[in-house]
């Protein structure tokens, strides 16, 4: 129970920081926050409490002790994406402060409606 | 499996042209322009052997790993996936010639490899079966296109990457917890097992997970109010990429949420909502798009419009509504995306995204102002043109039972297209009876852009004037989605 | 009977130009009574008609200019045709009192026509100020024509006529209307204070300015059957028409006699004046008129 | 001859194509393949004279058939549509030469004959999808058509264009309302339907309906359009529009009113003023009211072409003021008058463009004294106004005296005064118009005009002839008229040849007996006239101004604010203006827009992160609420 | 009609015109005092046929009445030009005749004899209604004898009278 409230504060505390922060960079680590929290969520879907890894590694293993291996497949992909979008993000960002002179979100307006 | 049409291919065939690209471009960097032509050549061909399969069995179902269902991921392709499989297929075939005389900007093996991933990821989106493939193939899709939003690194085209990024990745992150919610209670990832497994829910476990779904496509889908990125990431990508996100990629995640409210959360609660949804984003989209001084921008609100009236038509949750909706979203496609071609065309020309520089354009681009007028007049919807026959089944649809509150919608959706073709009736008329700027002296668009919008376009008049086996096949799609024989095609064709 | 009203179609304009000559003189020769004059002779219309047919010179601004007079009388010959007198009825027949309303209008367009192209500011002032007051008195003339022939439900001149048999005249059966209709057929006929078309002294004459010679003798014949036409169709829809033509003329003369005294009293109206006036009392009582026979 | 619908209606569409293919090769091509293709659809519908066609099904869509019909009321709108565009393509072919712009042309003959054709479909739809379809067509092309004219057409056009979408979106509605129920839009289903249907729906329907087809016909709440449009576009342009585009809306109306919805059943739906159910009465006030209103404007104005829209504005009226009356003998008068006007407008419209090709102004005061160089435009535009102004012997006479008849047999009075003073009004401005283009002082820069090229000259002799046939023989016309009346369920109503015999209407009519009755007084009038001493031809200059020599460089006349003392009487009625009504709406809803469309799409990521996590807490308070949404 | 000869018919309309002679009065100065009370009732000249018009197309006399200037004298004779066949011209008072109290005027005419053809001077200054009415009486005689014949002359020596105009006005 604990995890899934740990993630969800995660992603709580991670729309904070969009919302609310106005540095490229805080928004850029709300981001992480989220995926964070979203990876976590995943996990501990497939997670039981003194479960063994879902791997028939000797014999006896019952395998309804076993955690699901299916969220932890789902994690790596999910991980492999966030990292790819954060590489994407500190992307822009550096070209961002190459135009703008400046990390804070409120000024990066020039497009507007 | 049979035949040789294997919808696996129009997965993998374009993903090795990525790779191909990338390959390529350290040594041969000459072809690479010409490989996403290859690739969606390829995708074309086996979407026309798909064709007879899918429209005789309903389906067809290709399944990955050597698992069977529900474990393996498999690609699912029914009519209306077909459809948009398509539809992504010929306008990624399309804009992949288009680029080659569009695109000129380095790093080009970048583009052209986003670009293929692009489109792949779309075409993923549409027949992928498994629901966290879906949501590879959305990050995928979004991943691609932040890339392609930020492609020519200026000003607005960074600060419009960026804000798509976040949102975008908001999205995604929203789109993967409601995943895994489903995934929790039932265990499933595949969506007809999902369908089945899913009825035991009660509303207000599958509401939460629905809510999440709904953000996350709908951020993609551009629905509003979560389409704020749209209006200024389709400006700033190029051309060729604003006709892809226009034209095809909002529509497979609208796609997306069509396929999962239809399996999963078909309750009248939830279509009541998106109705009042499809109202709000098609009005806001227009009345924006009325606003425009920036030619993509208006289009790009237009599309926020037609997104809206589209997700209305299927929210009205009847057979005539999803035909409604289907024959929308088939007109929007093609029209949108011939209209930015032709802008993009234009643009080149004359550099400038301002409406007033577009004066006298009419006479001296002959063949884009023909057809960006074609594409004009099928979004507005004004016969004899494919998007009257849409508007005209929309609107019958939505007064099947005519109450108040479906007479007011309509009311709106009269009032909104009368806004649409007050901009687009500005646009035309600036265009072909303005006074040109002194000595402008421009010629036609260069001939990739040429073919490329004159295919698509003559693509828009063939439907137009022969809608008849669109009309068949999306009522065969409408009651496809009405009966969910999604489920049962599957169940039969071992797809669980 | 072909012979018959090919006689009286011949007679007819004759009788009417007659008619209206007579009151010509008898206007001079009473107007000059009432300023305490002499007068000029009694036949001295005849005197005018004649010398301006006679005269040694005319001058025409072209074929329209020219034609504008002969397209007045034609149409005022015509339309004398329509109205049924003394029990004669030739063409009323053929078109009602809704047609006789159009075919009056011939003439003033022939003359109108006429005026314009003689390029003169003041002909075209004239025509202007008259097609207005036209409009003017149009407005009540139109609403009492109406009551009429709903009362009596015919548009038929002549079966108007035939109702109003033994006394039962209009004039008693719908009073208000029979005032507004006296108003407007004196509005209709341009004297005081209605005389702003030709207004002499402002712009010398008006329609009428570039015309002389036998032009201007036609004009001044066309204006003969223009009092017979408006005080005949009076007659006819309001005093009962009548059987002989002693008593039609005695009719039309009284009628004649007080329009008379009322041109000789009254100055003359601005031109929108005149407008607003035809549109204010005569209207409003015109409607209250048409509204009591309608709700009789 | 014996064309099929389907030809009929592919003709004037293929030609329009042919005709812009052929103008890549010469202009000559193209212009005798407008002539041939518009006078072959002209010819066409001459097999189909008196014969009625139940319907044709040419398609099928959402499971509603499409059909094309003919009847005889549909032949009157047939011919003058075709005959109308065949003669305007006649007039273009001069007219248009001085567009240097061969494209603008190429699509100029191409639009022209895609309206032509769009209107045949409306004329012959069978059912209301047809219909629907091909006048979104006649909207969008004869939208091209108007921005030909140049920049001021722009404006024009987009207003026209703008205001068309609404009505024709009205139109929609009502259709979409009218497929609910009768999951068919034939013309027979509909009127199935809406036989068993509420009054309250039916009359929706009809208002709906009504409001397409008001913006089309210009009937006075929404008429802003029309005085641009029509002054604005082109000349050859002008006489289709105003003669035979807002005839659509009278068609419309007809087949709505008696097609869908009989009399009867609409007698038994509402309360009746006057023997005329509610709603008829009050479209016969809106018509009242335009024929009025517009009458005072069109006495106002001082460019020609203004002044002929306005008049369009008001003889439209009487059109459906006509129709509306819901008796034989009004919608007779009705459909005739739209004929006439077909007529008599195309004519004025064709004068004054030749006026215009020739000296390049349409400006009232810029003109004046042209008889002396167009005598036969003079004489075409002479026959033109005394039919419009409703005068014997020429045919709006007759058209307009039906029309009175009927108003007075129904004892609808206050209509027929407004009717009558629309009637004296159009002879102010129409006088307006010959005095200021024909009569009066002839500018010295027109001293070298000369007569429009003969093949500008045929359409206006045609159509002058048509005045004088049909005000002498207006049964021609009635022949049609009745018949087809009669398969719309109409009592016949007794004529001949030469009008109206007595016995059958309050009043009688002979035509035959006004026009020869006024050519005998005529020449009796010429023959005293030319007995007197012949007259000497003087200068326009040879002109009495008190004394003072008149010269050349003088402006002279007086041509400038013709009824100004008139415009003075009415002012307190032109301060109301309905097109400042609805420019205030709009410029509100503009404003409106702009202000909350600025404060949603700010630019500011932040706002746009809030709208997400409005909608997850929302999403969130809805399922903790327990999935109620009310 | 064709049994009258011309000579009977010239007679017949000559007495026509004597009995309906419409006239436009050019006023200037004192002219237009003298001419109320001849028309109003006490000397009504509209006994004799005799009524005031206000346009030359339809007159018949062109009274003259009060000096004459070089700058009106352009005025008189073009609204001389404009009058119809037959037309007479009155000179009224002595200013027409000699130019009255402005005979030593350089800007008046002295003699309108020169200018136009005056059928009937007035004398005096001015003339009283009884010698006005006298002179139309002696008018309508003339006219009845043919002898006013002026418009005749003036065509007859056109180059003479045009001659003197342009001496005066340029």
């Amino acid at each position: 129970m604990i995890y899934y409230i740990g993630s969800l504060l995660l992603i709580a505390v991670g729309l904070y920081a969009v919302l609310v922060k106005s540095n490229l960079i805080k928004i850029i680590i709300g981001l992480n926050f989220i995926s964070s929290g979203v990876n976590l969520l995943i996990i501990s879907v497939g997670y039981i409490n003194n479960g063994t890894a879902p791997i028939f590694s000797r014999l006896g293993l019952n395998p309804n002790t076993m955690v699901d291996p299916i969220p932890q497949a789902l994690t790596l992909t999910a991980i492999v994406i966030d990292a790819s979008e954060l590489a994407l993000a500190v992307a822009f960002v550096v070209l961002l402060y190459r135009h703008y002179k400046t990390l804070d979100i409120k000024k990066i307006r020039s497009l507007k409606w | 499996m049979v035949g040789g049409a294997h919808p696996i291919l129009l997965i993998a065939v374009p993903l090795f042209f990525v790779f191909l690209i990338v390959f390529f471009s350290s040594f041969f960097k000459g072809i690479v322009k010409y490989l996403p032509i290859i690739a969606f050549g390829i995708n074309l061909i086996v979407i026309y052997q798909l064709i007879p399969e899918v429209l005789g069995k309903g389906m067809v179902i290709s399944t990955t790993a050597g698992f069977k269902p529900p474990l393996a991921i498999d690609i699912v392709v029914d009519r209306l996936s077909l459809i948009l499989a398509a539809i992504g297929s010929v306008l990624g075939f399309l804009v992949a010639i288009y680029n080659v005389s569009y695109i000129d900007e380095e790093p080009q093996e970048r583009y052209y490899a986003l670009f293929t991933l692009l489109v792949t990821g779309i075409i993923w989106m549409v027949v992928t079966g498994d629901i966290f493939n879906l949501f590879v193939a959305f990050e995928v899709t979004s991943i691609a296109a932040f890339g392609l939003v930020g492609f020519h690194r200026d000003q607005g085209a960074v600060e419009a990457g960026f804000k798509y990024l976040v949102m975008g990745s908001i999205g995604g992150g929203m789109l993967l917890v409601g995943i895994i919610m489903l995934y929790a209670a039932t265990g499933t990832l595949n969506m007809v097992d999902l369908a089945q497994k899913s009825v035991h829910l009660t509303f207000g476990q599958k509401f939460l997970a629905y809510s999440m779904i709904f953000i996350g496509l709908g951020i993609e889908g551009a629905l509003f109010p979560l389409n704020a990125w749209l209006p200024d990431a389709h400006p700033a990508a190029p051309s060729s990429v604003s006709a892809i996100l226009s034209g095809i990629m909002t529509t497979a995640a609208i796609y997306a949420l069509y396929r999962l409210t239809n399996l999963m959360f078909d309750y009248k609660q939830i279509y009541t909502i998106l109705l009042f949804f499809g109202l709000l984003t098609l009005i806001f989209g227009e009345v924006s798009a009325y606003f425009q001084q920036d030619i993509k921008r208006m289009l790009a609100y237009s599309t926020i419009g037609q997104t809206g009236l589209f997700f209305f038509a299927f929210a009205l949750d009847s057979a005539n509504g999803f035909q409604g909706s289907i024959m929308q979203i088939i007109n929007h496609s093609v029209s949108k995306a011939l209209l930015f071609l032709v802008t993009g065309g234009m643009i080149l020309r004359i550099g400038s995204r301002k409406i007033e520089d577009f004066a006298g354009l009419g006479r001296k681009m002959k063949f884009s102002s023909f057809f960006l007028a074609i594409g004009a007049f099928s979004l507005m919807g004004l016969p004899p043109f494919f998007g009257f026959w849409s508007k005209l089944k929309i609107i019958f649809a939505a007064l099947q039972n005519p109450n108040f509150f479906m007479v007011a919608s309509v009311v709106i959706i009269l009032l909104m297209s009368v806004v649409e073709g007050a901009y687009f009736f500005k646009l035309l008329q600036n265009m072909y009876f303005g006074k040109p700027a002194e000595n402008l002296q421009i010629s036609e668009a260069p001939a990739g852009i040429l073919i490329s919008f004159t295919i698509l376009g003559l693509i828009l008049i063939f439907i137009s004037v022969y809608p008849t086996p669109i009309i068949n096949l999306t009522h065969q799609v409408a009651n496809d989605l009405m009966s969910k024989s999604y489920i049962n095609i599957a169940l039969r064709l071992g797809g669980l | 009977m072909v012979i018959d009203k090919i006689f009286f179609t011949i007679i007819t304009p004759i009788f009417a130009f007659a008619v209206g000559l007579s009151f010509m003189m008898i206007k001079l020769k009473v107007s000059a009574r009432i300023e305490r004059r002499y007068g000029p002779p009694i036949i001295q219309p005849i005197y005018n008609i004649l010398k301006l047919l006679l005269k040694e010179e005319n001058i025409s601004h072209g074929v329209i200019f020219s034609l504008g007079p002969v397209i007045a009388l034609a149409g005022s010959i015509l339309t004398v045709l329509f109205i049924p007198y003394a029990g004669i009825k030739l063409f009323t027949g053929s078109g009602d009192l809704i047609a006789l309303m159009y075919i009056m209008v011939i003439g003033s367009l022939g003359m109108a026509l006429g005026a314009g192209e003689s390029a003169n500011p003041n002909a075209s002032i004239g025509i202007s100020r008259a097609l207005t007051l036209m409009l003017g008195y149009d407005l009540p003339f139109v609403i009492i024509i109406i009551s009429v022939v709903l009362y009596y439900h015919t548009t038929n001149l002549a079966d108007i006529v035939a109702a109003q048999a033994h006394g039962h005249w209009t004039l008693w059966s719908l009073p208000l209307s029979a005032i507004v209709g006296f108003v407007v057929a004196y509005g209709a006929l341009g004297e005081h204070p209605f005389d702003i078309i030709t207004a002499p002294h402002e712009v010398a004459t008006g329609p009428m300015v570039e015309y002389g010679g036998k032009h201007l003798g036609f004009l001044v014949i066309n204006h003969a059957f223009h009092i017979y036409i408006e005080i005949a169709l009076f007659v006819d829809l309001f005093l009962g028409g009548a059987t002989n033509v002693l008593w039609f003329y005695v009719k039309m003369f009284a009628v004649f006699f007080i329009m008379m005294l009322f041109d000789e009293v009254y100055p003359r109206f601005k031109i929108d004046d005149a407008v607003r006036f035809f549109w204010k009392w005569p209207t409003i009582v015109a409607l209250i008129s048409l509204i009591i026979v309608l709700v009789k | 001859m014996n064309a099929s619908l389907e030809l009929l209606l592919a003709t004037p569409f293929i030609g329009g194509l042919l005709a812009f293919i052929g103008g890549k090769v010469h202009r000559w091509i193209r212009n005798l393949i407008a002539i041939i293709f518009s006078f072959a659809t002209a010819f066409e519908i001459i097999g189909y004279y008196n014969v009625t066609i139940k319907g044709i099904v040419w398609g099928k869509l959402f499971g509603s058939d499409l059909i094309l019909q003919t009847n005889p009321i549909t032949w009157l709108f047939l011919f003058i549509v075709t005959s109308a565009s065949f003669l305007i393509v006649l007039f273009s072919i001069d007219d248009m030469r001085k567009e240097e712009d061969e494209l603008k042309l190429d699509a100029y003959y191409m639009y022209l004959l895609f309206v032509e054709g769009a209107m045949v479909g409306i004329v012959l739809a069978g059912d209301l999808i047809t219909f629907f379809m091909f006048w979104e067509i006649m909207s969008w092309t004869s939208y091209f058509l108007i921005i030909h004219g140049g920049k001021r057409s722009m404006a024009a056009g987009y207003k026209y264009i703008i205001m068309s979408v609404i009505g024709a979106y009205a139109m929609f509605l009502a259709m979409a309302m009218l497929y609910a129920k009768a999951h068919s839009l034939v013309y027979t289903d509909v009127a199935n339907v809406l036989l068993h249907s509420s009054p309250a729906f039916v009359i929706w329907t009809i208002v709906l309906l009504a409001i397409g087809f008001f913006v089309k016909a210009a009937v006075m709440p929404l008429h802003t359009w029309l005085p641009d449009a029509h002054s604005e576009a082109p000349s050859p342009v002008s006489p289709l529009l105003s003669g035979v585009l807002i005839k659509m809306g009278a068609y419309g109306l007809f087949v709505v009113l008696y097609g869908l919805i009989s009399v009867k059943l609409a007698g038994s739906l509402m309360p009746s003023v006057f023997s005329t159910p509610l709603l008829l009465y009050i479209i016969q006030w809106l018509a009242a009211l335009s024929i009025v209103l517009a009458t005072f404007l069109a006495i106002m104005q001082e460019d020609a072409k203004r002044l002929l829209a306005y008049s369009s504005i008001s003889q439209i009226g009487y059109v459906v003021l006509g129709i509306a009356t819901g008796t034989s003998l009004g919608v007779a008068g009705g459909l005739f008058h739209a004929l006439n006007h077909a007529i008599f407008k195309g004519l004025l419209f064709l004068v004054v463009g030749a006026v215009i090709y020739r000296t390049g102004t349409r400006n009232l005061s810029e003109l004046g004294g042209l008889i002396k160089k167009m005598p036969f435009s003079f004489v075409a535009l002479l026959l033109g106004i005394i039919a419009l102004a409703g005068v014997p012997p020429l045919n709006g006479f007759v058209s307009k005296w039906m029309i009175y008849e009927a108003l007075l047999q129904k004892k609808e009075v206050f209509l027929l005064i407004m009717a009558f003073v629309g009637s004296t009004g159009a002879f102010l401005y129409v006088y307006r118009l010959v005095h200021s283009i024909f009569l009066g002082q002839l500018p010295k820069k027109y001293e070298n005009v000369k007569d429009v090229p003969i093949l500008m000259q045929i359409p206006i002799w045609v159509l002058a002839l048509l005045t004088i046939v049909l005000g002498i023989m207006p049964g021609l016309a009635m022949n049609v008229i009745v018949k087809g009346m009669a398969f719309f369920g109409f009592k016949p109503i007794a004529y001949n040849l030469f009008g109206f015999p007595q016995g059958t209407a309050m009043g009688a009519l002979t035509t035959i007996n006004i026009s020869a009755g006024l050519a005998i007084a005529f020449v009796v009038a010429w023959i005293l006239f030319i007995l007197f001493p012949k007259s000497r031809k003087v200068s326009q200059y040879d002109n009495y101004a008190a004394g003072q020599v008149v010269t050349e460089d003088l402006k002279y006349n007086y041509s400038y604010g013709f009824y100004m003392s008139f415009s003075r009487v009415i002012k307190p009625i032109l301060k109301w203006s309905i097109e400042r009504v609805y420019n205030y709406w709009v410029e509100a809803a503009k404003i409106f827009g702009d202000y909350y469309m600025r404060r949603i799409y700010t630019g500011n990521l932040e706002t746009y992160n809030a709208y997400i996590v409005i909608v997850i807490t929302l999403a969130a308070a809805f399922v903790l609420l327990g999935g109620k949404i009310w | 009609m064709d049994r009258l000869t011309e000579e009977q018919a010239k007679t017949i309309a000559n007495m026509l015109r004597k009995r309906s002679l419409w006239m436009i009065h050019y006023c200037t100065g004192c002219g237009a005092i003298e001419l109320p009370p001849t028309m109003t009732s006490r000397y009504d000249m509209s006994r004799f046929g005799l009524a005031p018009f206000v346009t030359p197309r339809q007159s018949d006399i062109l009274l003259v009445t009060g000096y004459v200037n070089i700058k009106t004298l352009r005025r008189i004779i073009t609204v001389y030009e404009q009058m119809l066949d037959p037309k007479y011209v009155i000179g009224f008072g002595s200013c027409p005749i000699n130019g009255g109290v402005y005979w030593d005027s350089y800007s008046v005419i002295k003699r309108l004899d020169r200018y136009i053809p005056v059928d009937l001077y007035i004398a005096g200054c001015m003339p009283r209604p009884e010698a006005v009415i006298t002179a139309f009486r002696t008018l309508m005689d003339m006219i009845d004898q043919g002898k006013a014949d002026g418009y005749k002359r003036y065509k007859r020596n056109l180059a003479y009278y045009k001659e003197n105009q342009r001496k005066v006005l340029g």
